[in-house]
């Protein structure tokens, strides 16, 4: 009958474009283009790039931007910030640290430091969501605090003795797997798992489509019986876990901890976000998205070295691009009228 | 049998009083027109209908029994829907995506009944073996159906932002569908939108009505109250100063009353 | 002060529009305008959201300039205004969102972007100066808080004020008031509707946009109707009524001709006896149709009209009564039981279920009658074609060939293809829903002129209208439904608005005398 | 002065007067002229940074531009034997040109401040250290340059920076409290669509608060260069965009921009140097530093706040009131 069939083709209707234009509206396929144009560029001009030597540096060196980035996706989609992650990433692996360095098994070494900076998501999560205080404030506040929490447990010192359990520490986070003759990093498999679990957290679970509806409107969102400030605490909480996870991977990859550890590693994890298409104005984000924009940003680091050029440019290069991305974002999307 | 009633409701804040003996029935599939100027109580009684705030006196009984009910959520499982006048939508999100916002179906809510409870209590069995996945398809089924309902021709899919005023009317309207609720209060529904749109939501309202669902419609506009409302109750300083049906009332005269230049009807 | 009274109309406008055009990328806002505003004139502006009113207030702010057309202020031209410019030629605004600033006070906000200065390198703003400024504004207005007031502690209709005291300040010669009152309480838009006579006495032009047509009606000297960016109706002041404007806004502002019928009210065609609905399962309605008659059937949405229509033509199931055709009863289980006994229907919902968008206009015209088309099983492609050029001549239906995509041509001529499907099978009873919605002025008489056509060819015609005047200016009867029933016959002696109404909302008749 | 201001002032007066008590040095004429020297630098570049925060902006890059600029001037000076005046205004004029930058990518592209301005944290430091090959950029050993040394002399003991930043504290009270650019700024923070309508140029006035902002912080830059004698590419100036942030909101300023004022930025300021010196004197680790700092900041924004929310509530008290009144009045 005529009535069920507009029903059933209201229900199945999509938006009426085509899926290449859909495609090229997207800032993360422009961003994915040029890491592959990038990659392709580099295997071309320079012998070094594709061995597997660099690529197992530079997949792991992205693989800790991207598993953060993973977590300020979700704190972005919900129009949040969070300024701290690069000292809660010092505060998780000090408390490995200094644990380990009693000559204390990692078995209590890993939930410790993931316990730490999980209680430094708590606080910011609380702070903001029920205090009601800005994001920005209450983790820059954070940042400061954290970071100087971190140089005390180190008493300012340069640690990279990590008791018996050392060599499974390092092998961890230094460590690879083997997979068809090529060695695959520990943290680049994290990311990976991470990744889709995220994306699959922000598609398919209440969870995630409350995030996308506090970044939307969050008094909307009060009023519809979504559990806002419930919500707000665990994505708080999840960047901090994330942050905590490359902390403790990364204390495994180098070997040693200092106080700069994740030193400004806040505002590269937000340029990745950026850069794969989130909006700091909230209601937007992949998880897709922070992983390529990270991978982007190592690549023009890992670029710039092999090109001999200075690697004290990169800044220059990604804020660049990142201008670049998002201005032609706005210009494409003047232009159709959004 | 009423539906909501409300008998001898006032409402003190400290020494100022907002309502005094407020008495109101309701019943299935009638439409009552909440009618005053700004500040005389309509905002109190429904926050007080709504579950915001508790009456200092007076007693509120559903379907015959005295209830207290103890915040929005409280309300909202009692049957008690509310439409905001900003509607509460979120512009990012799609048609379906507001309406099952904060009770979205899953793999393991499979009804939005299961989906409003909270997640302990919600049956699982077998199925607490599944991942709890956003039902997708579920979703903009019972949407569409909604909608089909609602005769309006919002589709599931959509961005609420690209929709005009009477589409966003019908998701937050369709919204409250969703619980099969008794009562629906309707804050200004048609404030801000065009001529046409109103007929729509006006529309959209008789469709609640026939469905047998009580409707509380505050507005200023006294002709969208007059369209559309089996009832009016006037409020005045925290008083009701007529409770009539609209085919004994005229707007001259309940213009008159909302300023006072009648006194009581 | 002599010769101006003499003058009929004012001396000088102070703004004239002409020919203003502006066009954004897919939409056509404001399709060649134009407008006279006489010093002192108060003019309604009525219009939905989309009919272009924003535009123009953009346009007349300078915030966007036009594509074509001039303006004149005084009788000087102007190409395209900036905001600036619009405010120093006199004309200010009031806007909806109250555009004020609550971190500052009274006076800063009525002289924000134009500040008294003291002049020297900083350039600093005169505060004293400002506020005595302000203050005979205020007074006049009847404003009861001081300048220096932070805007913040004040109630709406106060800032209202600020806002108007801010278009008094500027010298205004035009202050264009836009949906002023739709967030006041009712007791204060008393008041504005004296500050707006108020200005009006000082020789100051008002164009007052809103929604609440009653506030138009009290305040204007004239009303201007924008639809589709075009105006499509002045009404000057002794014309001005709520219905005018709502009809004119929302298009059904076709005065129908009536054309009386040739051949005189025939058999009784189609009865419907104690029929129940889906909608209204308690209630009984019934009704009769002559052959040659066309019967208006009137009512609110919802009224159960659409649903009536339904049953009868099948789509719906019948939950009790009788139906009887040329005095047959007849068992409608679905819509081809109804095709087959040539009862067809015009449904409301066109592009939905009247016709198949995507398919040629010959297409949809053969496709309830396929067989007819058909040899030996196969369609045959140039019958449908042949057909479908005859009744592209009949009915007028205006498209480059019959194999045109149906979905590309205006309203008006998808509902003649409607009307041609059903024309080709020799219809008995013919069932329009909202035959005229959304089509344009002209397609309408057309449309108007086939039903008529058709009722004089025998046929009997049911029409379901929510337009007042397509009910009264086409009907030979009226039924009037209410709730699910039939609340009252209206003949031709009886027709008005005002009995359609009252049957409509279920009150009785007025006794004549 | 508003009582926010007063308030601030008696923090700054008791936390002085404690740590006074805990070590006299605090009030040595050392001590104090060193802390006026550095309020000096810092004051500088937050009331910059409050131009920018009125209009509901952000500006992250200073602290790498002043790294950049500091690089720039102490290699033009020392290296490349450009005359100090004239060195003084190119990078003076670059540090404008860079803020103009930052205006019309907001205004003219509607980026976000926040993307814009973090772009151009990365982009200077960037440039600095590759610029230096992260060279430490110095003046060449026993090199003197008459003049200069203006910048780092004190006037009857007390340092100039002082002295400039009473001036242009001056100047900038006037512009945002008197001045007809200062009402639009606020006008713009607190709604840029209303301020449009009402004929203000709100791309030029945007624009101009981060061409004021990078003004400013290009002075401080130069006197942090003249400070430190030698710039370090990769960590001068590093997080000093958060000191101003932070000297901004304790003082007042609302990051949505519309509120805000000048004795309240510098207020700020002398708070934030005298906790950092606090710390020095009472022998705190150093390391806690960072600590403290967050730590005022977040009580400084919660009590704030929670200010806020006790006044509103007595304005609803009050507005209910006189509606008692009134109630009672008619009856």
């Amino acid at each position: 009958m005529t009535t069920d069939t507009s029903l059933k083709d209201a229900i199945d209707q999509q938006t009426h474009r085509g899926f290449l234009a859909w495609l090229i509206s997207r800032q993360i396929f422009w961003i994915l283009l040029a890491v592959i144009i990038a990659i392709i560029a580099m295997m071309l001009l320079t012998k070094t790039f594709a061995t597997p030597q660099n690529l197992f540096n530079v997949t792991r060196n992205f693989a800790f931007v991207g598993i953060v980035g993973l977590g300020m996706t979700a704190v972005i989609i919900t129009g949040g910030i969070d300024l701290s992650v690069g000292a809660t990433v010092l505060i998780s692996a000090m408390t490995t640290t200094i644990i380990m360095h009693a000559g204390l098994p990692i078995t209590l070494a890993i939930p410790a430091s993931i316990a730490a900076s999980l209680l430094v998501g708590l606080i910011n999560g609380v702070l903001i969501a029920i205090v009601g205080m800005p994001a920005f404030v209450v983790t820059l506040g954070m940042m400061s605090i954290a970071r100087s929490i971190g140089m005390v447990m180190s008493n300012n010192a340069l640690i990279y003795e990590f008791g018996p359990d050392q060599a499974i520490l390092f092998s961890i986070g230094g460590g690879s797997v083997v997979v068809g003759g090529l060695p695959i990093p520990n943290p680049l498999i994290v990311m990976v798992l991470l990744a889709l679990i995220t994306g699959f957290a922000l598609r398919w679970t209440r969870w995630g489509r409350h995030l996308y509806a506090i970044g939307g409107n969050e008094k909307a969102a009060v009023l519809t019986g979504v559990p806002v400030k419930a919500v707000k605490i665990s994505v708080y909480m999840f960047v901090a876990f994330c942050a905590g996870l490359t902390g403790f991977l990364q204390t495994g990859w180098l070997g040693s901890v200092t106080t700069g550890f994740g030193t400004g590693l806040e505002l590269t994890v937000i340029a990745a976000t950026v850069i794969g298409g989130a909006s700091l104005a909230g209601g937007t984000g992949t998880a897709l998205g922070a992983v390529v924009g990270a991978a982007l940003i190592e690549i023009i680091r890992n670029s710039l070295t092999l090109l001999g050029i200075s690697t004290f440019w990169q800044g220059t290069f990604v804020g660049s691009f990142i201008i670049l991305a998002v201005a032609s974002n706005l210009l494409r999307n003047k232009d159709t009228g959004e | 049998m009423a539906v909501l009633e409300l008998a001898n409701i006032a409402k003190h804040y400290g020494a100022i009083t907002a309502l005094t003996d407020i008495s109101l029935t309701l019943n299935a599939g009638e439409v009552v027109g909440l009618v005053g100027d700004n500040g005389a109580g309509k905002t109190t009684l429904v926050k007080i209908i709504a579950g915001n705030f508790h009456p200092s006196e007076g007693s509120i009984s559903l379907d015959g029994q005295v209830v207290q009910l103890h915040g929005p959520k409280d309300a909202r499982s009692k049957g008690i829907e509310i439409v905001y006048q900003d509607l509460a939508l979120a512009d990012n999100l799609t048609a379906a995506a507001n309406i099952f916002l904060g009770r979205e179906l899953t793999t393991i809510a499979r009804t939005p009944q299961e989906a409003e409870l909270p997640f302990w209590q919600r049956k699982r069995g077998w199925r607490l073996f599944m991942p709890e996945i956003l039902d997708y398809r579920g979703m903009y089924k019972k949407a569409g159906e909604l909608f089909a309902e609602l005769k309006s021709e919002t589709r599931p899919r959509d961005l609420v932002r690209r929709m005009s005023g009477g589409q966003r009317q019908a998701v937050a309207i369709a919204r409250t569908r969703l619980s099969n609720p008794k009562i629906v209060l309707m804050d200004e529904p048609t404030a801000a939108i065009s001529v046409r749109q109103v007929a729509e939501v006006l529309n959209l309202i008789r469709r609640l009505k026939e469905q047998g669902i009580a409707v509380v419609l505050i507005s200023h506009r006294i002709p969208d109250v007059f369209a559309v409302c089996d009832r009016l109750v006037v409020l005045r300083r925290g008083r009701k100063v007529a409770d009539k049906r609209v085919a004994d009332s005229s707007p001259e005269e309940v213009t008159g009353l909302i300023t006072g230049a009648l006194q009581s009807a | 002060m002599l010769d101006s009274r003499d003058q009929e109309a004012p001396a000088r406008p102070f703004l004239k529009l002409s020919a203003v055009r502006k066009t954004y990328p897919g939409v056509v806002a404001l399709a060649g305008f134009d407008m006279l505003v006489g010093p002192g004139e108060v003019i309604g502006l009525v219009g939905e959201n989309g009919a272009g009113k924003s535009t123009l207030m953009k346009i007349l702010g300078g915030v966007t300039a036009p594509d074509s057309g001039t303006i004149e202020i005084d009788g000087a031209p102007y190409a395209g205004l900036s905001v600036g410019g619009s405010m120093k030629a006199g004309i200010a605004f009031v806007h909806q969102e109250l555009n004020l600033f609550d971190n500052l006070d009274v006076a800063a906000n009525v002289y924000i972007g134009r500040e008294p200065r003291r002049g020297g390198v900083l350039n600093l703003v005169d505060e004293k100066q400002m506020r005595a400024d302000v203050l005979p504004y205020l007074k006049r207005l009847g404003a009861n808080f001081a300048p220096n007031t932070p805007v913040a502690k004040l109630s709406l209709a106060q800032q209202q004020m600020v806002e108007i005291a801010k278009a008094l300040s500027v010298n205004a010669r035009l202050v264009i008031l836009d949906e002023p009152t739709s967030s006041l309480p009712l007791a204060e838009t008393d008041k504005l509707l004296e500050v707006i006579a108020g200005l009006k006495a000082e020789g100051i032009a008002v164009i007052f946009i809103s929604h609440r047509l009653h506030e138009i009606e009290r305040a204007s000297d004239r009303v201007l109707v924008l639809r589709d960016g075009v105006l499509v109706g002045e009404l000057a002041k002794a014309e001005i009524d709520h219905d005018r404007m709502v009809k004119l806004m929302i298009g059904r502002d076709l005065k129908v001709a009536y054309a009386a019928p040739k051949l005189g009210k025939g058999e009784v065609v189609l009865a419907a006896r104690g029929i129940r609905t889906a909608a209204y399962p308690t209630r009984d309605v019934g009704l009769e149709l002559h052959a040659g008659e066309i019967l208006g059937l009137a009512g609110l949405v919802g009224s159960g009209r659409t649903e009536l229509a339904r049953v009868l033509f099948g789509v719906d199931p019948l939950y009790a009564g009788t139906v009887t055709l040329n005095g047959e009863p007849v068992t409608l289980r679905n819509a081809s039981d109804a095709v087959e006994r040539g009862i067809f229907l015009v449904p409301e919902d066109r592009k939905g279920e009247g016709i198949l968008l995507d398919l040629p206009i010959s297409e949809n015209i053969s496709l309830p009658d396929l067989d007819a088309y058909a040899r030996s099983g196969l369609v045959v492609p140039a019958l449908e074609r042949v057909q479908a050029e005859q009744s592209r001549a009949e009915l007028g239906i205006k498209a480059p060939t019959v194999t045109t995509r149906t979905g590309s041509l205006s309203g008006g001529n998808q509902q003649k293809v409607v009307l041609a499907k059903w024309l080709a099978m020799q219809p008995k009873v013919l069932i329009f829903d909202e035959p005229t919605r959304g089509i344009d002025v002209g397609a309408k008489a057309e449309i108007y002129r086939l039903m008529r056509g058709l009722a004089d060819a025998g046929v009997a015609v049911l029409m379901i209208s929510s337009d007042m005047e397509e009910v009264i200016g086409v009907s030979d009867r009226i039924a009037v439904m209410h709730e699910g029933r039939i609340s009252g016959l209206l003949g031709r002696a009886e027709f008005s608005e005002e009995n359609v109404l009252r049957l409509a909302v279920g009150k009785p008749l007025r006794q004549a005398g | 002065m508003n009582k926010k201001d007063l308030g601030l002032l008696a923090l700054i007066v008791v936390v002085g007067f404690v740590v006074y008590l805990r070590n006299p040095a605090f009030l040595g004429p050392q001590n104090l002229a060193n802390t006026a020297n550095l309020i000096g630098l810092f004051g500088l570049f937050a009331i910059g940074q409050g131009f920018v925060i009125i209009t509901g902006g952000i500006e992250l890059s200073a602290g790498s531009m002043i790294a950049l600029l500091g690089v720039l001037f102490v290699d033009l000076v020392g290296a490349k034997g450009v005359p100090w005046p004239i060195a003084f205004a190119i990078v003076m004029v670059l540090g404008l040109a860079l803020g103009l930058a930052h205006g019309l990518l907001i205004t003219k592209l509607k980026m976000q401040p926040f993307v814009v301005t973090l772009c151009g944290l990365l982009i200077y430091r960037g440039v600095a250290r590759g610029y230096t090959a992260d060279a430490t950029a110095g003046f060449p050993f026993g090199s003197e340059y008459p003049g200069l040394d203006f910048f780092v002399a004190r006037i009857g003991g007390i340092p100039v920076s002082v002295y400039v930043l009473a001036v242009v504290a001056v100047i900038a009270w006037f512009t945002l409290h008197r001045s007809v650019f200062g009402r639009y700024l606020f006008a713009i923070g607190k709604n840029e669509e209303a301020a449009r309508f009402s004929g203000i140029r709100t791309d030029v006035v945007v624009t101009s608060a981060y061409v004021i902002c990078a003004g400013l912080t290009a002075l401080a830059a130069i006197f942090f260069a003249m400070y430190t004698r030698s710039v370090q590419p990769s960590s001068q100036g590093n997080f000093y965009e958060l000191y101003a942030i932070a000297a901004a909101v304790l003082g007042g300023f609302s990051l949505r921009g519309g509120e805000g004022s000048i004795v309240g930025v510098i207020l700020g300021t002398i708070l934030l140097q005298e906790l950092q010196n606090l710390v020095n004197l009472l022998g705190i680790p150093s390391s806690l530093n960072f600590a403290v700092m967050g730590g005022v900041i977040l009580i400084g924004v919660l009590v704030d706040q929670q200010w806020g929310v006790f006044r509103a509530r007595r304005r609803i008290a009050e507005a209910a009131s006189v509606r008692e009144e009134r109630i009672v009045s008619s009856e």
